[in-house]
């Protein structure tokens, strides 16, 4: 971290693999961005370190090309967090699916989550189990037919957000693979935010869940479906931003913007507030409400490798001689000639 | 009134108590002041699994067995010559193991309705005579000796019950002649802030010296003299503190930092204790969510250029086992040390076992070899934890480290290493240099050691990709292809064998040919070798070899085999480095196997042989 | 199922087996309340199971004269899940402790809240791993000194509460080892909820984290750090009920009832109100709140055994002959002679 | 144009194409219409690891191979006489195995520069005349054909260009003279409501069929006469598929309820989706969110007395060994399934190896034995299944049940196994009549099965409480006594011996004495069948052993073994069940270990064989 850094183009991060996802998976645009970004992040390459689990989603970092290590199911955060300590000095990205980071792996998730270590994770969520040809995953809707589920699921999905939040999460955010500028911009705040970024993308497998987010991404609807959210402003949404969400009590309702409500009226979006982040994440998946996307919550808190490195330092200083011969040597000690 | 003095070459005392008894540190004093005084020496505690059964009851006796000689020994001994019982259920627990005509310590204050009852005696034993037949019992009122010593310390009575266990250690100072100040100042350090409680512990201990001293009911001390160990600075060491010692020691000489992630057990706990004190050695540990992740987060710390430790015990073990096959597929250095306690499942989770040793050496999906060293003794925990960091990273590779209970929490007189003495340790990460035509091939391999080069993030220009999936030889690249797999599988293997080409010639304990010879692994180590020496002596023609790597085996082990009659195996489980013996040689090895969570004795040894023979 | 219900006493609740608990441990008297209530919930004893982990809590069910199994550290959910399905007409409860339900078994615990089988969790949260002997564990604040920790903890806690409200719990509540009586009507309450009831008992570790909730638990401290919740009732506390909690936009604030607030002004607590509950299980662990216990959260909510049952009444009913010689014989079938 | 007929006894076709060409549904077609004609068969799918790489790339080649005969087989044969090529990847894959002299048949249309350059070739192999010296290649236009016979129905092109697999499908139902009605029939069914996908897909069929018999390109038709199988109802049966049958055959014949918990993996899930397609059969489906909740929920199963199963691969296996460990010490019914795929870790997860038979015997800490047996062919998964989990309830024990991904995915025709024909299978729950004196023992023992009594949640009087901690015998209490653990230990693993004792006398294929003994296990049994059938037709003294229990052993099996010279063991591992066989009965065994993802070769067991006694 010596040399000021270079200037890099998107192929400088396009490994020399073959990228082996379905044409038209959602895969191809998460990769695409990621690539466009990086070389602004202000990062030499070699500090870059991907670590994946096992699912479609993990097999990114073969094609890009930083460090990567494509590990075991469920245990990117896990593993992640092991670099992270080892070198706190890396930029370290998980990449993760919604089986690999929420059902195997949940728990490294939530841990992970709560120890606020500056980790940016990647979820990938398709709602369905891609590499293993289509069985149901946490983030399933109810009654969902699939291979492993041939009358409906009967689960009730999580809702990897408010689950995230609920953990401790210190910074909470979605985009859509279609989205690709928004992407970009989300990528570049999980990249910005010190301490753990949870990011989940909407991402289409069109071979075993095709349409999944179809709604939030067709041209007729998704001004509807979708709430941009944006810090200190009003939320907003529908064609013309007609439409708005406002708090009845403590609870949400879209209003039409028009005689009875005005722009004044409509919740202003603040990503500091654990109440609006937690209104905003329970959202998801209710027929009358948009989506929202963008940052729904980010607060400052310290981090866990920061804490970890002073507390070593603090060690140091009042012991400084360092060596564990003097460890060897202590205690009740005699000589025998 | 005139006392004699005998002197004796060994002796080994039991200190048996309830869970709150304090037997634990009672016989943690007596071992520190015995390696002081010169003693060689061998300890085995044995905790019960609960924090703390009911006070009084037999689940909550807590025992601690010290063996200490002026002779060279191998075992904290297989039947105590001593056993002080604070209370009926420790007496119950403990005494069928005393040897016969050996003298028995008990709390009499402790021998009431209640307890004797909890303890299922229906009559006092310390009354009803059915002990003198067999032992020579000293029925000492404790309790009462050390309130009447305190009586003006104006302390709570409860506190002041608790300081009996330094009476039975003054009492037992006395016997044995031992010093008093050592233990003195410790209690000074322990209890700074609190001089009430250093006062009664004190005069609790003088009480206990003093009793013997003065009463007529001890009428014999006893005298070991120094043992004759080689000359060198020494200290009492306990197992799992070697252990943590030896990986602090190779990541010092090998300047790499050391990331231990792990997930509390016993009997491995301490480990994890240990090395999260040592913070200002720059080491760093992680608590992690479970053994999973525990394992998996070293992983990532070896990825990343330091050295990833984990230690767990067996259930910890079967939960990282496919972590262990990222890492051999990896091929990233990675300790793993199982600290074995009693099985299946939750089994004896205090108690001592060996049956982790083909977990270790097959617990993996998939052709996936690793090196499998043990530590034989206390003391040697330090030099194969060292030694595992070693080969770990020199070969890059998984290795398994085992240990048990009984080496994790015994104690043995231990010379002290020199730093700058251990085997050589140096590292080379991998940088530009190791590009081939502008190209990185992370799966190209060291001639000698056919280790792969270790490029961590941060290099620059050395980025690359590795994973679970097959490897292409050389360029590391995933391949589905049959043939590279095949060569890839052989290859993994081929290096894991190589580590032998290190060994030196085997020790053979005894004559290289004879009639039996003891083959051991592990903790049994001690009890074997004193078995041997005893066969010896007595003119059997017996030879021990103990096995440090049971992989890769020494290459000279099948020529050592083929010249004894019999191979004898002692093992504290059914039956497992045999199996690999028996695979490998085909020679008919015949196991001695007890599974009763303690260690084998040298005696249930020596029968063996003699069956063997006779 | 069949007979009329029995009539119980505590001792046929109480096995033959010696407690091996410290003296002095919480845990005594939440085993005791237990067996206390037991015999009032209409439920004949050997259809009640209790499964465990490890941990000094996971011995629980070895005291229950019922079924029981104190299985592997981390997974008793699981295993109870499978109890449940095996046999829905069962009363299950799990016992764990907050490394066993939370470190190890985190994802376990939150999966079934998620599904929502009608099982009743009860988590011993001392704040320590006491079984082996004193490390912190994911609910021990941040710098608590332990043997793993002799530098002091960096992680920030799990709130146990709002994890469970961020997996989809449909109950949650809490009650401390020293109230007997409301945690005899807190063991009533995730009885009569069908769906996961998840219970945090905050219990005293003596032994290893003595005093970790005297705050709420001393006679002259208890009236102000302690919020009891009641249902339709205003959140008021202190020795004279003269503080409450109000809602200052989305900020909850603690104010003095007298001449600037009444009583009308403090918050009426709702348990199916998610943002009412989220708020409160955030209040843990905060310095200038009170600690809720009661009913945080209770929906009502299909469980994940009446949606499988149904479906497997819907199968047999469609294909009623039910046996497998019709599936072996399906297919394309010829005969050799 | 005349056309002669040639008669053959068998013939082995390999269809390869993308991932996206169709190529096992074709091999799946021509296998059911294969068996319908009395041929015996024996296939095998060999699918990319990505669920779809790159269209035309070398990864995203999918293959599907089927042998059938007029003979009795037992593989899917080692070298192909035709190759199905679908584009220039597929040939490039596959070629080099071609049989000496066999057929290529090629889509022309594919083999556009594009895909060539894909590939990895330089000029195009269908055109530079490199293949004519080794092979008969035909190139088809494919594509185009199936355009023009579809031309009017107004689908999009690239629909009718899916339609080319039928094409081929249909141009080998003319070689080897099979019908299409069934074919016909099954696309009516599966494309109900898209009835221009089944017009357009039978006028590719049809044409394929015709430009066989129109054109003047293939001259040669094939006839293979029915086989001569044992007379009886037949069906073709695929092992992921038999063995789901099995297991609620035993769950139907046991009247227990069948619970199965698991998580989905490449080669297992299958078992997972049929299952949770039977729930008319009242058979439960839980998927869990991870491997151990699927076992974990499968105890909690068998505690409330359903039969709890479990499926998985290695990876999985590896996580599911701590809980395998409960079972065993809490003595409860359980089967693991382990469809073994190619290690370690992530490995090569959809091709087939035999590398997790030494962690199925030894993957768990501490003394924790599990009965294994493995299945030796598709149609045998149902067999060993139900064995499996009869097994488990009559000894109360978890069993492992091995298969890999070759039997998985594998099929051979069937005859249709009659419910009541099967080994008796009775399960009766303990109650009140349990009781003794009024007590319950959870671990008082059937004096013939060791089994312990299955007393289920819901009975009353019954109530009682087990764990992961040593039990006490008969009691079943927690016990940390000494003798107690060792006897128990001793007692699980007499337990499971014990399972011998219903084992028949050891099939010998071949005299019972002679030079070299193959013996085999698992999915090598066809391989090793057909070599020793070429050796004895051969004159060579050499008989095979197959077993299907590998623990406990047969018992006769060690007089077995050493009337032979010699004993070859063809395992696709690096040598496990060698280790085993060795140390049971120090033979000196000696292995054949190719680890290629794909099934041994029964030449490759004939040159080894020949090694040994040439
Ligand atoms: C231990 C283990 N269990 C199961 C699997 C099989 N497996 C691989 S990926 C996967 C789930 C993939 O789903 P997701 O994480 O959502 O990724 P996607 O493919 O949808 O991107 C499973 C179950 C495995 N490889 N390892
Ligand atoms: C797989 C496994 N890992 C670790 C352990 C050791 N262990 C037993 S209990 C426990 C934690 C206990 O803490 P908690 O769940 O809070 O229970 P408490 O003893 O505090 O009631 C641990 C780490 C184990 N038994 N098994
Ligand atoms: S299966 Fe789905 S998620 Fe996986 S690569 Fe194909 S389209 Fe993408
Ligand atoms: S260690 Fe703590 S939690 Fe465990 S029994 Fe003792 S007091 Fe209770
Ligand atoms: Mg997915
Ligand atoms: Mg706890």
């Amino acid at each position: 971290m010596t040399d000021a850094v270079k200037t890099y183009t998107k192929k400088d991060f396009t490994s020399d693999q073959a990228v082996r996802w379905c044409p038209g998976c959602g895969d191809y645009a998460i990769l695409a961005q990621t690539q466009k970004v990086f070389p602004d992040l202000g990062v030499d390459k070699e500090n870059f370190v991907f670590i994946s689990g096992i699912g479609c989603s993990s097999r990114f970092p073969y094609y890009m090309d930083t460090y990567g290590f494509h590990t075991i199911h469920g245990r990117a955060s896990a593993i992640a967090s092991g670099v992270k300590l080892a070198n706190p000095d890396l930029s370290v990205w998980v990449v993760t699916g919604d089986g690999d980071g929420l059902s195997i792996g949940g728990n490294h998730t939530i841990h992970l989550l709560r120890r606020n270590l500056d980790i940016n994770v990647m979820l990938f969520n398709n709602r369905i189990y891609g590499l293993t040809k289509g069985q149901y995953s946490p983030t399933s809707e109810v009654g969902k037919i699939t291979k492993s589920t041939p009358m409906g699921s009967l689960d009730t999905p999580f809702n990897p957000l408010t689950l995230a939040l609920g953990a401790g999460a210190t910074f909470v955010s979605r985009t859509i693979d279609k989205q690709t500028k928004h992407m970009q911009a989300m990528i570049m705040r999980s990249h910005g935010h010190k301490g753990t970024s949870f990011m989940e993308i909407y991402q289409n497998c069109n071979i075993f869940n095709d349409g999944a987010f179809a709604q939030l991404t067709d041209k007729e609807t998704k001004s509807d479906t979708v709430l941009l959210l944006e810090n200190g402003e009003p939320m907003l949404f529908g064609a013309e931003k007609q439409k708005g969400v406002r708090l009845d009590g403590n609870t949400p309702i879209v209003v039409e913007i028009g005689d009875k409500w005005g722009v004044d009226d409509v919740l202003v979006h603040d990503e500091s507030d654990y109440v609006i982040a937690s209104l905003l994440s329970n959202m998801t998946y209710q027929p009358d409400f948009p989506d929202p996307i963008g940052v729904l919550y980010a607060i400052e808190a310290e981090t866990y490798e920061d804490r970890m490195v002073a507390q070593i330092d603090l060690a140091i200083e009042k012991k400084p001689s360092g060596s564990i011969q003097d460890i060897l040597n202590s205690g009740d000690t005699w000589v025998v000639d | 009134m005139s006392k004699t003095t005998k002197q004796v070459d060994e002796v080994v005392i039991r200190f048996a108590g309830d869970s709150g008894d304090g037997m634990q540190l009672t016989g943690g004093r007596f071992t520190e002041t015995t390696a002081i005084v010169g003693n060689d020496l061998s300890t085995l505690p044995d905790f019960p699994a609960e924090i703390r059964a009911p006070a009084g009851s037999l689940a909550g006796v807590s025992a601690f067995q010290i063996k200490f000689s002026s002779k060279d020994i191998h075992t904290p001994g297989d039947k105590p010559d001593v056993l002080v019982a604070m209370n009926p259920a420790a007496l119950k627990v403990h005494q069928k193991d005393i040897a016969p005509g050996g003298i028995i310590i008990c709390n009499a204050n402790a021998f009431t309705p209640k307890n004797l009852k909890f303890a299922g005696y229906e009559t006092n034993p310390i009354e009803d005579k059915t002990l003198d037949d067999y032992y020579t019992l000293y029925s000492v009122e404790m309790g009462k000796m050390v309130a009447l010593a305190n009586e003006d310390l104006g302390l709570p009575p409860k506190t002041i019950e608790r300081t009996k266990n330094f009476f039975a250690l003054g009492l037992l100072f006395w016997i044995y002649d031992r010093p008093m100040e050592q233990t003195q100042d410790w209690l000074k350090v322990k209890f700074a802030k609190k001089p009430d409680i250093i006062e009664a512990n004190i005069r609790a201990m003088d009480a206990g010296y003093n009793y013997g001293d003065t009463t007529e009911i001890f009428t014999t001390r006893y005298t070991v003299d120094k043992a004759n160990l080689p000359s060198g600075e020494y200290r009492n060491v306990v197992g799992n503190h070697a252990l943590s010692m030896g990986l602090a020691a190779a990541a010092e000489r090998s300047k790499i930092g050391l990331f231990y992630g792990g997930y509390p057990i016993t009997p491995a706990s301490d480990i994890l204790h240990t090395l999260s004190a040592w913070k200002h050695l720059g080491i760093k540990t992680f608590q992690a969510e479970d053994e999973i992740a525990g394992v998996t987060a070293a992983i990532g710390a070896s990825f990343t250029g330091n050295l990833g430790v984990t230690a767990t015990s067996g259930p910890g073990i079967a939960l990282k086992c496919e972590a262990m096959g990222l890492a051999v597929i990896a091929e990233l250095p990675l300790v793993v040390i199982n600290v074995q306690r009693g099985g299946p499942s939750t089994g004896l989770p205090t108690k001592t076992e060996q049956s982790d040793l083909m977990q270790a050496m097959y617990g993996r999906n998939g052709e996936a070899p690793m090196p499998v060293l043990a530590s034989s003794t206390p003391g040697d925990c330090f030099y194969v934890a060292y030694e595992a960091c070693r080969i770990a990273v020199k070969y890059m590779t998984p290795v398994m480290l085992l240990t048990d209970g009984y080496l994790a929490n015994g104690s043995e007189p231990w010379q002290l290493p020199k730093l700058e003495e251990l085997p050589d340790f140096n590292v080379t990460f991998a940088d530009e240099s190791n590009l081939a035509d502008g190209q990185f091939l992370a799966y190209a391999r060291d001639e000698k050691t056919m280790a792969r080069p270790w490029a961590i993030p941060g290099t620059k220009n050395l980025e690359h990709r590795i994973g679970g999936i097959e490897k292409e030889d050389l360029t590391g690249n995933v391949s589905y292809d049959p043939d590279n797999h095949h060569y890839m599988v052989e290859t993994r293997a081929k290096k894991v064998d190589s580590i032998a080409n290190e060994f030196g010639p085997t020790e053979v304990f005894g004559n290289p040919s004879g009639d039996v010879l003891i083959l051991s692994w592990g903790g049994t180590k001690g009890a074997c070798r004193s078995a041997c020496e005893f066969l010896q002596a007595d003119g059997k023609k017996v030879s021990h070899v103990h096995l440090r790597w049971i992989n890769p085996l020494p290459k000279d082990l099948g020529e050592i085999l083929i010249k004894f009659k019999h191979v004898l195996i002692p093992e504290i489980n059914f039956g497992q480095l045999i199996k690999i013996i028996r695979s490998e040689f085909l020679v008919d090895a015949k196991g001695l196997n007890l599974v009763r969570g303690k260690p084998i004795s040298s005696s249930d040894i020596q029968e063996s042989v003699n069956a063997l023979i006779g």
